[in-house]
């Protein structure tokens, strides 16, 4: 028994070593957030087209950044997801690697959103609000042009309109990229609108980013993992406390959870859309032109991804809870995908 | 009684049984000679009651006897005893019997009294009673030497007393020369030479019986029997070993 | 012949014996045409010495008991004899151990063969986890002693037969042997012991596990098998020694103090160290 | 002055009182465990139950050859447009329903699988075309969980997921008996979906099998004869005291290193493929191994001496005293560290995520070279999925993990007593 054991053990590994130079479904990393997508797109791919399902990893959008640019060749992924744009430091990387042909594909847009419990009362907050009640050190509250360790304990300190609760948010740790998005969207939004602090973006931009961006650390905003039902169950338990996770898990979880308004705009699908709510972000994917004809089905899949019908105005991305883009630019990325246009930075 | 090692068993017990067998053998060694004594004391005396009480104590050394065998039965059971430890009670088994045998002659030695001087007969002359008296010492003598044997185990002992014993030999046959004088003297002390012979031979054996005790004494140590082997064999092979 | 005796204290004798170098075993160590003989033995753990030049010979068709207190090496000897001590890696022996004359610590000779040759009976009877007939057949099988199954069969109900044991089990011999008494355990060992004939068996304390009626069968058998093999058996009961063996050998703290025929060791022995530990004088 | 029985006596009754403390303690304890383990069963058996019932929804499906392009063929059968065919026969279901959002909403009653079952249907048995015939389809999650009674229909519209309007068809299918909850084959036959009606577990299960096997077939040789070499043959010195305390060691490290191991080795070195399941084995075996190599040792070193002595004493070599008697003997506490380290690989995700097992894969794997993933990865992905639906399909994940790990124990049971009666 063990002689055979270890026979189709060896056996196993010389398959292995075969299949490694014949991969015939397409590879994905990349960012847990644009996965929600991916992986219908994938999904529904793969049922339609006669070419296997994609295999799809939630790697967040650094470490698929950086799969994706080790190298070209069957054992590395095909595509990356991504929350945001890719950084110059990557593209550089991915050249050095031989990854030279990068097609960059924008989705759609995510919006991030402040929640709450429904038997809570809803919030109308500002990104100044927003920025007072979570930044790790905010403006004098004397007028003078100085930063001391934020002193506000509830949201009416913050703001005398709000209601005097204890400020308590729950939200994705440093790791996420939802959390880099609502830092530069939420937190920087509001951080901007002190005169002083905008203006230090240009003498001293490294002290502007860490006072826009830095969160407080004294307990009232929570690191709760990167589960957004986790989030969104404790917020049930809890209805002072505030959630930030993305709009597809407010989309799903509407009858007990309501999103706080921003800027006075509500947190809805066509509000997002048509870009007035303030906090949301661009989600890309970025394909190996290189691989292309090497595994099966690349460009079909992207052509998948693109089409009307996924990430149209009414695809079936937007029952996932994407906010899809203009029309105009729909076309310039579907037109890219086509011509496999590269990128260049 | 010492051991040939200074220290005894592991098990007390048994040391106090076997220290407990010791006194009882050298209380009836004791007795044994006391009653040889005491006999020789009322043919001196002519004290007849005497005598009857010296008989009657016999019975003590008969006691002592099956006391002493007892006691050896058990040790045997109890401890499985082997070496010298199997050799002490077999030859003490033994010893105890002489000793209870040496007592039976001291008895006669009493009877003798009884004889002499109870009722109408004629009793012996002094003269002719001497040379028990002598003889009764010398052979008590080599019982008292055997007992202390017995407690020192220094064969040295023991082989005077075998040599007393070839002594007494010699000096039983000129008891006899003289006992035949008296009778060519008068001839009305036959009636009470048969006795005296008899007497005579009593302590013969009482001699014998403590020269069988220096024996086993010699067994107990070296574990060879020399019951039946001529002294000179006897003190070679103690030299020996 | 020796002065020791004279010595009345046995912390003396001991030291004598101990101290002493040049110490001397008291009897007779040789006996004609030796089965095994063993001249200056040593066996060493690590660094402690625990068998001193121990110099015997184990006669043929005899008992030899080994004896003596706790600790003595006895059965660090006995296990010296069949190499078992091989197993434990910090043992060392040297001196001449020769079975048949031939050197069993030699580099030609093969533990295997020589385990083959000399039996081994244990202290505490262990059966394999096996049927009767099993740890009968075990030995047989792995040295291929049997041609075929009859054979097999026949080895297997002479050697319960000769251990006195196949009336007892001839009808469950498919039945665990774990599962029979401990007096038949044994005689089930001593069994898969002789099943592969050996020239020469070694006893560890055989009885030492068992009931004085157990104890006893056991103690027939061992008479009975002397008829046609050589026995060597270590046994802490003076009077087990006594009654099987023919000759005894008295072993204290690594020595071998005297050995001799056994009715002499046990009426009369000569060192006072053996009289002192078969009189129960020291332990 | 009190006697020694008085001092005793008075003594007595603290004793009782003691022990019998104790034992409520201990009862205590076990009732706490089984309370927590109870609730843990209850509300996962309560969440997951229900996804062994799914709604379907019986349609009126017009397959007429119209459908077909006209003409009923092989072709015409695998290439018609059955999302068309079923948003049709919807439409003339509710043809007052207008608008482009209702109609959105109406299309969404039906499961978008549902297409592709439909599909499938037909491919199988093409006899149904040409006919307008009564289907039952595969209602959305929405529907199902609608269904289930975990949406609230007194709730304000704009808190449901499902607004009036469907609630409405709804409950006209349900007056015309035209919904009906069956029994969920495709959770047991279909690998993951992001739509939580047609997610299956049967993926994670095969892609468990796989790992598991390939896992128990290096670990478990590999550790037994690492443990017999050790243990019995190896001899004691300074190099195998080190091998042990590192053996001790590795058992303590933390399973994502070994994770990380796997990556660099048989990712990086050898270019074996992620996210199969062969490498997720092999991953996990490295995990495993210190755990079955040291149980193992502990198994062996039980083993009597005398039994050992027995066999060296008749002449068996020191391997064959291994094989015929230690072994077998060992053989059950063996299997039982076996049978733990092959529970702890089971419920294993962290060492599997840097090596891509953690990773949204739909084709069920048809062997240890197919990309998969396994149970407790699935558990992990559902949780962290918006869709309502997928909470009962974590917990059933969960049940289905549990009774897997309950499997393997009895097996492990049973093949351990099967051995012990050897005596």
């Amino acid at each position: 028994m063990r002689k055979s054991a270890i026979s189709l053990v060896a056996l196993g590994l010389i398959t292995a070593t075969i299949h490694a130079h014949a991969r015939d479904h397409i590879m994905i990393v990349g960012s847990s957030t644009v996965y929600p997508f991916a992986t219908v797109v994938a999904e529904s791919f793969g049922k339609t087209s006669g070419f296997k399902t994609p295999i799809i990893e939630s790697t967040g959008s650094g470490g698929g950044m950086k799969l994706f640019c080790a190298g070209v060749g069957v054992q590395h992924p095909d595509i990356t997801n991504s929350s945001r744009r890719i950084k110059k430091s990557e593209f550089d990387r991915c050249q050095e690697n031989g990854v030279k042909d990068v097609v960059e594909v924008k989705v759609g847009y995510d919006g991030i959103v402040l929640g709450s419990s429904k038997e809570a009362q809803r919030l109308d907050l500002t990104r100044r609000d927003i920025f007072l009640a979570l930044a790790k050190e905010v403006p004098n509250s004397d007028g003078s042009e100085s930063l001391v360790p934020n002193p506000y304990r509830t949201w009416a300190d913050v703001n005398a309109e709000l209601p005097a609760i204890k400020i308590e948010v729950l939200g994705p740790p440093p790791t996420s990229g939802t959390r880099d998005a609502f830092a530069e969207l939420a937190l920087e939004g509001g951080c901007k609108t002190f005169d002083w602090v905008r203006a230090m973006k240009k003498s001293d931009k490294s002290a502007y980013k860490s006072a826009c961006h830095t969160v407080r650390e004294d307990g009232a905003y929570i690191e709760a993992g990167e589960n957004d039902n986790l989030i969104i169950q404790k917020l049930q338990e809890n209805p002072d406390a505030l959630g930030v996770f993305g709009f597809s898990f407010l989309d799903q979880n509407a009858d007990v959870i309501q999103g706080a308004s921003i800027d006075g705009v509500a947190p809805e699908f066509e509000l997002i859309a048509d870009g007035s709510y303030p906090v949301s972000r661009p989600l890309y994917f970025y394909a190996k032109t290189a691989h292309i004809g090497v595994i099966p089905g690349i460009q079909e899949f992207m052509d998948a991804f693109t089409g009307d019908a996924a990430f149209g105005d009414e695809g079936y991305l937007t029952d996932k809870g994407l906010i899809p883009m203009s029309a105009e630019e729909r076309q310039q990325f579907s037109t890219a995908v086509r011509n496999r246009t590269s990128l260049s930075m | 009684m010492t051991t040939i090692q200074g220290e005894g068993h592991i098990f007390t017990r048994f040391d106090d049984e076997m220290k407990q067998l010791h006194s009882t053998v050298v209380g009836m060694g004791v007795l044994a000679v006391k009653q040889l004594r005491d006999a020789v004391d009322t043919l001196r005396t002519e004290d007849t009651e005497k005598a009857h009480d010296v008989i009657s104590n016999d019975t003590k050394l008969n006691q002592l006897d099956i006391d002493a065998d007892e006691q050896i039965t058990t040790i045997i059971a109890k401890r499985a005893p082997v070496a010298k430890d199997l050799r002490e009670l077999i030859a003490v088994g033994k010893i105890v019997s002489e000793l209870e045998r040496a007592g039976d002659e001291a008895r006669k030695i009493a009877g003798l009294t009884i004889r002499f001087y109870e009722g109408t007969s004629r009793p012996p002359n002094e003269e002719i009673l001497r040379d028990i008296y002598t003889l009764a010492d010398y052979v008590s003598g080599m019982l008292e030497k055997s007992m202390s044997v017995f407690d020192d185990l220094d064969l040295n002992g023991a082989v005077e007393v075998l040599n007393m014993g070839l002594k007494l030999d010699d000096q039983l046959q000129s008891i006899l020369r003289h006992l035949s004088t008296f009778i060519m003297e008068d001839s009305r002390n036959v009636g009470n030479f048969v006795d005296i012979v008899l007497g005579i031979r009593a302590l013969e054996r009482f001699g014998g019986h403590a020269k069988n005790i220096a024996g086993h004494l010699v067994f107990i140590k070296f574990g060879f029997d020399v019951r039946h082997e001529g002294i000179d064999v006897i003190v070679k092979s103690i030299r020996e070993s | 012949m020796n002065e020791q005796v004279k010595s009345d204290s046995s912390n003396l004798l001991e030291r004598e014996v101990v101290d002493n170098p040049d110490f001397v075993t008291v009897g007779d160590i040789a006996v004609e045409n030796p089965a095994m003989t063993c001249r200056d033995v040593n066996v060493y753990y690590a660094d402690k010495q625990a068998i001193f030049d121990v110099s015997v010979d184990i006669g043929r068709n005899e008992v030899i008991a080994m004896i003596g207190p706790s600790g003595c090496g006895k059965s660090t000897f006995l296990r010296c004899l069949n190499r078992m001590n091989d197993t434990i890696e910090i043992c060392r022996v040297t001196g001449d151990i020769a079975l048949e004359g031939e050197d069993i610590y030699a580099r030609s000779m093969d533990v295997v063969l020589l385990r083959a040759r000399v039996g081994m009976v244990f202290q505490k009877p262990n059966p394999f986890p096996k049927s009767v007939y099993d740890n009968v057949a075990y030995g047989v099988r792995l040295h291929g002693l049997a041609r075929n199954k009859s054979e097999l069969d026949d080895i297997v109900e002479q050697s319960l037969k000769k251990a006195g044991l196949w009336n007892e089990v001839n009808d469950r011999l498919d039945k665990p042997g774990t599962g029979l008494s401990g007096g038949q355990q044994q005689r089930l060992c001593i069994a898969r012991a002789i099943a592969i004939s050996p020239e020469l068996i070694l006893m560890d304390e055989p009885c030492s596990a068992l009931d004085p009626i157990a104890t006893a069968r056991i103690e027939d058998l061992i008479d009975e098998l002397r008829q046609q093999y050589s026995i060597a058996i270590v046994t802490h009961s003076m009077q087990q020694a006594a009654r099987v063996s023919q000759r005894t050998a008295y072993f204290h703290l690594g020595k071998l103090v005297e050995v001799g025929p056994t009715n002499d060791i046990f009426t009369k022995p000569i060192h006072g160290l053996t009289e002192g530990y078969i009189t129960g004088r020291f332990g | 002055m009190s006697t020694q029985r008085q001092i005793v006596e008075s003594t007595l009754a603290r004793r009782y009182a003691r022990e019998s403390r104790f034992q409520w303690y201990g009862r205590i304890s076990i009732l706490i465990g089984i309370l927590f383990l109870g609730f843990l069963l209850v509300t996962t058996f309560l969440n997951g139950y229900k996804v062994l019932l799914q709604t379907y929804i019986q349609l009126e499906v017009d397959l007429t050859p119209a459908q077909f392009g006209g003409e009923i063929t092989e072709e015409s059968i695998a290439g018609a447009n059955y999302d068309g065919i079923i948003k049709s026969s919807l439409r003339a279901e509710f043809p007052d329903v207008s608008g482009r959002k209702n109609r959105r909403a109406l299309y969404g009653l039906i499961s978008n699988g549902a297409k592709y079952d439909l599909r499938d249907m037909l491919i199988e048995n093409p006899a149904m075309a040409g006919d307008i015939r009564p289907i039952w389809l595969l209602a959305d999650d929405e529907v199902d969980v609608f269904m289930k009674g975990r949406i609230d229909r007194n709730q304000p519209e704009a808190n449901r997921r499902l607004k009036d309007n469907a609630i409405g068809w709804i409950d006209r299918f349900i007056e015309q008996g035209r919904v009906e909850k069956r029994f969920n084959v495709p959770f047991f036959t279909r690998g993951d979906s992001r739509e939580p009606e047609q997610a299956g577990i049967f993926g994670a299960i095969m892609g468990s099998f796989f790992t598991i096997m390939v896992c128990m077939l290096l670990a478990v040789p590999i550790g037994v004869a690492a443990a017999v070499y050790l243990q019995e043959l190896a001899p004691k010195n300074r190099i195998t005291d080190l091998i042990e305390v590192n053996i001790n060691n590795l058992a303590a490290v933390p399973s994502i290193i070994f994770g990380l191991l796997g990556l660099a080795i048989f990712l990086n070195v050898f270019g074996l493929p992620r996210s199969v399941p062969l490498v997720g084995g092999m991953v996990l075996s490295l995990m495993t191994l210190p755990t079955i190599i040291i149980s193992s040792r502990a198994a062996l070193a039980a083993v009597p001496p005398s039994i050992r002595e027995a066999a060296l004493g008749v002449g068996a070599s020191p391997i064959q005293t291994v094989l015929h008697h230690v072994l077998p003997l060992a053989m059950p506490g063996m299997l039982t560290g076996a049978i733990i380290g092959l529970a702890q690989a089971l419920g294993e995700t962290a060492p599997l995520l840097v090596i891509g097992m953690v990773a949204f894969i739909v084709d069920v794997p048809g062997g240890p070279m197919d990309p998969g993933t396994v149970l407790p990865v699935q558990i992990y992905l559902w949780s962290d999925s918006p869709e309502r639906a997928f909470v009962e399909r974590t917990s059933a994940a969960i049940l289905v993990l549990l009774a897997f790990l309950v499997a393997l124990n009895s097996f492990i049971v049973l093949l351990r007593r099967k051995l012990e009666r050897r005596w």
